[in-house]
């Protein structure tokens, strides 16, 4: 019983020295060493990096519970932040389905060995169509950002042209991924808003559409909450210039709301976040993109598209891919873009909440959200100088209230809400400069009357005690 | 199982979960809420989701789940390239603790220190491993960590007004295809290598191409084939003076932990995914990060906010003066990130350089059985491979008639991964395993015998392994006709069941 | 999976995880710690436990669990009595949130007010549902809560000076034999009653043996078959006028919440199983608990602490005049009580009721289409049935030589629970099957489907019904010897490793 | 789209009014009322039960939150409390493979469905035997205290006898549970303990020993922390009046400790919550019980025992329940006490603890704990007028601290540790009132150096500021 040498790692079987002997025996070497003999000696590193010497299971765990302790969330403070990434709640299934040790350590094999993943996935692709009310919708690419920039890479690779229109409140994280995903080729091109209802304004949008233009492409609701109305009147214009109508759209709003294949559109993309991801940090975007059985279409998307088809045995199904050959996988730079690792388990999660909440669940997920942040926007407003909303146009989930009739800044308001246990909006007053003191409010289903008025109060508060902070 | 689509479930009624009924008291106030909607805006038909109680939607997912070979349950070494390590029980726990889950990205800095902390001390030890200056954990993959580098690359030239002169990018056939098509996409014309006979990247080619046109140079190294270039440091040597920009495809890096770094052989970026040398789970195809690293000089083209340490606390700086702007929103996937951080501290300086160690060893003795195993072999040069191998069955289609992709089939039956190559298909017939340091010798042992066994049967019973899968959740797909004809693919059920009933109208 | 024995998975010098090193400071003060256990008590042989690293025993464990037929996984019918319901998912984040998991059971009650609260509002409850004063959570199942019923009959008894006058105790045949055995290890004799021609339980019977000296009468109602005694009111009374106690075994209420309760029945005890009726998961066999009512009279001999508010808090109460003592340590398994809590509350007082109604029905239509499967019946009086229906295959054993034993093994192609009935088989070639509320029409459907096709089989095809499993994890086990017979059973591997030993040194 | 009349509740699927109008129409019944006829009118209940209306998921889970969150726990505060439930750590993969949907919802039924409960269960039989060194171990009983109950009626029926001996020093939660387990059978007499060491008093024990005598249990170590050195006398003892040995083990201890067998037990039992569960105010104790192969002791077993099996299928390996006719099951009040469930998920979670740990890993364990407890001993009766350990004998994991000599009661003591956020030592002044104001600590492997350290300035702290409290 005595001690060893050298410790074993529990992740390593074969430091074990009595094996490694005995394989580099079998192999013919004498040392792992000469293993490496394919690296210029002056290309080894010969230092010892400067990371600390390994940690036993329950010291890393009270070293990493250590460091994390120090981060407040959204459990702990009341939290109305929204902007891209939104505090839903997360049916304890959709937990339970994405920590199953198969999905999590699943990667590309084929449906024989993982036809549960395909499955999944298809079944993911077809809840999102009939949510979307199309007949094609991808395996989940990165986020809502990148899912755009490639539906309008892919508009442009369809018309050839190089012109992408899109509204001015557009988010700007978002916007950055585009420009960055469009640059060289395309242009973005930034259509006004009408400054009462926030509604892309018709007449730039006539202005500075042509020939050239590969796209519309616009969101509902928009980054800052409101419905935008005119879906159909703008996807009309893009069609009689021959270019896209494309919809950037928040799932959580089409128990209720019409779906842009309703109003013209002819890509639709978003985020699944909404539908049973946990926040994260924003490590739960996800992106989709959909459109109608088009063949044009259908052979511009770079990602992965499952198909079902029969197998050998009468009445069985499988999956595979579908129009594999458009695929950088299979073509290298002659493929549509690139693909690789995206957002699978997302996907397949957001499966899982489409199918626990049926058609009626979206519906009172559309409409509880509604309640809510109406009442949050009636009881915000009848604070003495708040104006909410901003917009005259009816908001989904999100709502810009303004601050600038107050003595106080949305920071100054935002730092005296943190002191109260609550995560305010988020700050527009940089990236909208042009609103002024504006803030963005998330109300979700998540937030009860008791928390509305808890937000309410406090802000209350905040604006009576006019000297301090 | 044999498990229906989850529309067949489908029952008129049921519900798989409620949501809070809203308060009367706000019901008073605002009403219904959706008679706000303006008319045009008013979805008029329920999407056609399927009605099924919450027990029937577990025992669904469920049941497709055990329909899934993960890494956890097979010996896993038939993806390879895709180094499908153990990913420790223990770091799924921190990922899934609400101290990181419930953090909402836009969250005050003072209330997301822990998270920034993490984020900053991985930084931390990949510059230690590659040499590099600075991480950013934006991208969500390889892929998109080498758009993002192909972004930094044309946003270098931009910034020295070369953009465009410098319209080319030079790569190799067997690096990943996603560095050539994420190039293409920033509008880079792409030059790719071949290898000598030896499988070595050609420099005689790379000079003959090189030019004031280049404007990167991106390479896997050891590629594919786990076979590494010697000469890399002349290579990039040769770029650099071109006035290229040389970047490294790390995104499996598990055969070089301590033993070789991506600054000394040159390089002024370099990535790895979190996901395969870093343990982080493949959770079927993301999500993922691809840990972007570039040297000093880069720095300023980054994608934004990067985490840096200011006293004794962290901040968000989003001051990059040539940013690039962003590859993904917000800071990424900051759950893989502290996975990963987990997994390096667990391992330590000197358990990171087992794993390549180990890694290396275990490739070496899989590639010593496979070279004997009848019909199979290892093109290019004799050993010097590290983390894994580029096979070919050549031999043993041609006398048999069974291909890598029967093989394929009929190794699901023993319940093994494994998968032939990317295309085109340069090594004929191709398979590539990659056994990580997380399987031990019996592992290996078994995942031979099965290989050994298979071949055995091509040549005794190449039937068999024809018609396979026998053994497996399903059988042969029929995939001509289903996956590569508008008529009859369908990409969701709806699609499937109008064109099932064409095909039926059809038939009538 | 044709997964080893762990043991076979050994290699020497492997680790499935280390220890935190303990700080040289430490070392520096005390040595090694070991040096100073005594020398007869150290240990000289290491334990032979198998060596083997983390990657493999979660593949090993993982490959079992997914070798086991969970409640979760299929249409759980088979296992009749056992009330297999839906186990919400939610609940089990409850029970494993730290704030439960992380409890140690003598911390002050101050300091875990939230759990005695949770524990305190499901008694509120469990007295809503039957009629009793005050639940104890402590029994870790139904047998041990019946142990306490019968400990808490000898109190009582022992109280007032008639324990030995008063020494036996009245059953019926199909209640649970727990009952009568748990009496029994209480040193009381036993008698059993065998129900009349229709299947009740038979009053003249119960006449004929109540006497002074019956201490106690205990039943569950409905019982094994389904049928409820509505003479049950005059059976309590019977033994209450000869100085007896009631005590119902309600392991199984799923057919009564709402409906019928246990005072109005004339019982002065009860006690439900809430991995029965109250859907916390059966775990494999626990742990579990059997919540333990009784009427105000009885409540000074319960088993101590009783969780009790006070003010605005809640307290452990131990001050139990004439308690039992204990059954089980400390409080029980807590975290169960916790998730049945949190199930009653999803529920409610309807949606409680909805759990009767419908676990009636779907019994009711199971039991209509049984009726219509060739070979089999259901004994005694026609309808009448709550939630669960013992059948017979007497006749198709008759006709065809197939038991309920090769149905048994034969429905596990299936992937179907299955179970007969315990011992002995009053009725003859006995299923019992139960489906609860949580089942749809769909999956009963599905379920009598299968058991009309292997009845079917078993006339057509019977040597295929005897010879199954055919497609299960394994197929036939070799019981006779192996089970029955002291030279051949290895109740452990090392056990196994001798015998398999000496039986090949016999045959050499 | 209008609303629904009547919730259709998700755990139950039929409540949908159309499938119970199909199915009392193949019934043939007009309502669910009339399927209840069998329960006589006056025993129907016709009130309304006061149980609040259903919540939804989201509802319910702020609500059991909101309760919890009451708690305070021993991550939140040091924890030193022992005493029959451990605060050791458990590894992440005994978590995952507990926790996993198949072994959670699983019951009872035969190999052929749950070959993986019957192998998992198997093994951990066999795993626990080779920590005991025996060849017999059962399916997990309820904790220790019934499964030394348990043996202890074993012991009473191989014998024919109905006195057992038991250490006065033995935990009196436990004794609770023996004695009800116990009557009216058996009769339970305490033996003495040494006044310096704790030990067995052995002309105590020689004086009550006689053929009267089923067994003698005794601990080890003892519930006050003591290793019990005279093992081998003991059980010689017992032989010499053909008694049997009974020795009740904290299996943590048996990498460093002689297993009972190794000093002439012949029943062994205790507790397997130390193997992986979590304490769960108390809902992770689990009991075992051991034994020689030996015919008269296992047909004494009440409890499953599962063994091994060829099938008709030559290597291939099952499983089924050894001497099922001992059992209750089959025997009703005939069979050997009572079988039922008891903690079979436990016996399964210990197995992945012991193939994870091995014999390295648990004599690092046992070593660990050694010395982290001599470090404390030592630090602890460095203060003033504190005695530890109040017993001079080696200890292992816990110790009796003796505050007798302080100003302060061990509850003032306790009262103020928990104003620092720790929670003190188990407070021994009602159960051993000899001992005077004595506590009794528990130290593990969980326990750094700078814990202790804690715990000791707070002591100190205290009992400096005699005045205060």
């Amino acid at each position: 019983m005595s001690e060893q040498r050298k410790m074993v790692h529990p992740y390593i079987p074969n430091t074990v020295p009595e094996v490694q002997a005995e394989m580099l025996r079998e192999i013919g070497a004498n040392t792992i060493e000469e293993l490496f003999d394919g690296i210029p000696e002056d290309l080894q590193y010969m230092k010892e990096m400067n990371i600390p010497a390994a940690l036993s299971e329950y010291e890393l765990r009270r070293y990493i519970d250590g460091i994390m302790e120090k981060n407040i969330t959204t459990k702990e403070y009341l939290n109305f932040l929204g902007a891209g990434c939104w505090n839903h709640y997360v049916p304890a299934i959709c937990d339970e389905i994405n920590q199953r040790a198969e999905f999590l350590t699943a990667y590309a094999g084929d449906p024989y060995e993982d036809l549960g993943r395909y499955q999944a996935l298809f079944e993911y692709q077809s809840l999102m169509a009939e949510l979307v009310d199309m007949d094609v919708v991808n395996v989940p690419t990165f986020d809502w950002a990148q899912a755009a920039a490639t539906s309008i890479r892919m508009a442009s690779r369809i018309t050839n042209r190089y012109e992408v229109l899109l509204p001015k409140t557009i988010s700007p994280d978002r916007l950055k991924v585009i420009r960055n995903y469009c640059s060289p080729q395309i242009e973005c091109i930034l259509v006004d808003y009408e400054e009462d209802s926030g509604q892309i304004n018709m007449r730039d949008l006539e202005d500075k559409i042509s020939f050239n233009t590969a796209a519309i492409y616009f969101e509902n609701p928009s980054y800052l909450g409101f419905i935008e109305t005119k879906g159909q009147k703008i996807s009309n214009l893009a069609k009689s210039h021959n270019a896209l109508t494309i919809v950037g759209v928040d799932p959580s709003s089409l128990g209720v709301l019409a779906p842009p294949s309703h109003y013209g559109a002819d890509i639709v993309c978003g985020d699944l976040q909404p539908l049973g991801m946990h926040m994260s940090y924003g490590g739960g975007q996800s992106g989709f993109i959909g459109s109608h059985d088009d063949l044009t279409v259908i052979q511009e998307y770079p990602s992965r598209l499952f198909g079902i088809a029969p197998t050998v045995v009468e009445g069985e199904y499988g999956f595979g891919d579908v129009f594999y050959d458009r695929t950088s996988f299979a073509q290298r730079e002659e493929g549509k873009e690139s693909v690789g690792t995206q957002t699978a388990l997302w996907g397949i999660t957001a499966g899982v909440y489409l199918s626990l909440l049926g058609p009626g669940g979206m519906r009172e997920l559309g409409k509880s959200i509604m309640q809510r942040s109406q009442y949050a926007m009636e009881q915000l407003g009848n604070i003495p100088n708040v104006v909410a909303s901003r917009f005259e146009s009816t908001n989904f989930k999100e709502f810009v209230v303004n601050f600038s009739h107050t003595n106080k800044s949305v920071e100054e308001i935002n730092k005296n809400l943190l002191n109260n246990g609550i995560f305010g909006g988020k700050d527009l007053s940089e990236e909208f400069p042009e609103l002024g003191q504006s803030s963005l409010f998330c109300i979700t289903e998540v937030h009860t009357k008791e928390d509305i008025d808890q937000l309410v109060t406090a802000i209350r508060k905040c604006l009576d005690s006019s000297g301090s902070n | 199982w044999d498990e229906p689509i989850i529309f067949e479930l489908h029952q008129s009624g049921e519900r798989g979960i409620t949501l809070p009924q809203v308060e009367q008291e706000i019901v008073d106030h605002v009403g219904d809420g959706i008679t706000a909607i303006p008319a045009e805006m008013v979805r008029k038909t329920a999407p056609k989701l399927p009605e099924i109680s919450q027990n029937r939607v577990l025992r669904h997912y469920l049941r497709l789940s055990q329909e899934t070979l993960g890494a956890a349950f097979n010996v896993e070494i038939g993806q390879g390239t895709c180094t499908m390590k153990y990913s420790p029980k223990i770091n799924e726990a921190f990922a899934s603790s609400p101290k990181m889950s419930e953090l909402h990205p836009l969250q005050d800095v003072s209330t997301v220190q822990g998270i920034l902390e993490v984020m900053y001390k991985l930084d931390l030890c990949l510059r230690e491993i590659s040499g590099m200056d600075t991480f950013s954990f934006q991208p969500g993959s390889g892929t998109q960590s080498l758009f993002a580098m192909a972004s930094i690359v044309h946003a270098y030239h931009e910034k020295n007004g070369e953009n465009d002169q410098r319209d080319e990018i030079i790569t190799t056939i067997f690096s990943h295809p996603s560095q050539a098509a994420t190039a293409a996409v920033k509008g880079y014309k792409i030059i790719t290598l071949h290898p000598d006979e030896d499988g070595f990247p050609d420099i005689e080619k790379l000079k003959a191409v090189v030019s004031e046109r280049t404007a990167g140079f991106v390479v896997a190294n050891p590629e594919d084939t786990g076979i590494y270039n010697p000469r890399i440091k002349e290579f990039t040597k040769i770029v650099h003076d071109a006035g290229g920009i040389c970047y490294y495809d790390q995104a499996n890096a598990n055969g070089l932990l301590g033993i070789t770094r991506a600054k000394e052989a040159g390089f002024d970026m370099c990535f790895f995914n979190l996901h395969k040398t870093f343990s982080t789970p493949h959770a079927c195809g993301g999500p993922a990060t691809g840990a972007l690293g570039v040297v000093d000089r880069l720095k300023e083209f980054m994608p934004g906010p990067l985490v840096e340490q200011q006293g004794e606390s962290y901040i968000l700086n989003d001051n990059l003066k040539h940013s690039i702007g962003k590859v993904r929103s917000f800071q990424g996937v900051p759950q893989t990130v502290l996975r990963a951080y987990a997994w390096v501290r667990a391992l330590g300086a000197e358990g990171l350089k087992d794993v390549a160690k180990i890694a290396v060893l275990n490739n070496n003795y899989l590639y010593h059985k496979i070279a004997g195993i009848r019909g199979a072999s290892a093109p290019y040069i004799k050993g010097k491979r590290l983390e894994q191998v580029r096979y070919s069955w050549e031999q043993l289609t041609k006398e048999t008639g069974v291909t890598t992709e029967d093989i394929s089939r009929r190794m699901a039956d023993f319940a093994h991964q494994y998968w032939s190559s990317h295309h085109p298909f340069i090594v004929p017939e191709p398979f590539t395993l990659e056994p990580t340091e997380s399987l031990s010798k019996a592992d290996l042992d078994e995942y031979i015998a099965s290989l050994t066994y298979v071949a055995s049967e091509a040549y005794t019973n190449p039937k068999k392994v024809k018609d396979a899968p026998h053994n497996s959740s399903i059988h042969r797909v029929d995939e001509q006709d289903y996956f590569d004809n508008p008529d009859k693919w369908a990409i969701s059920w709806r699609s499937y069941l109008k064109k099932a009933k064409q095909v039926e109208a059809v038939r009538s």
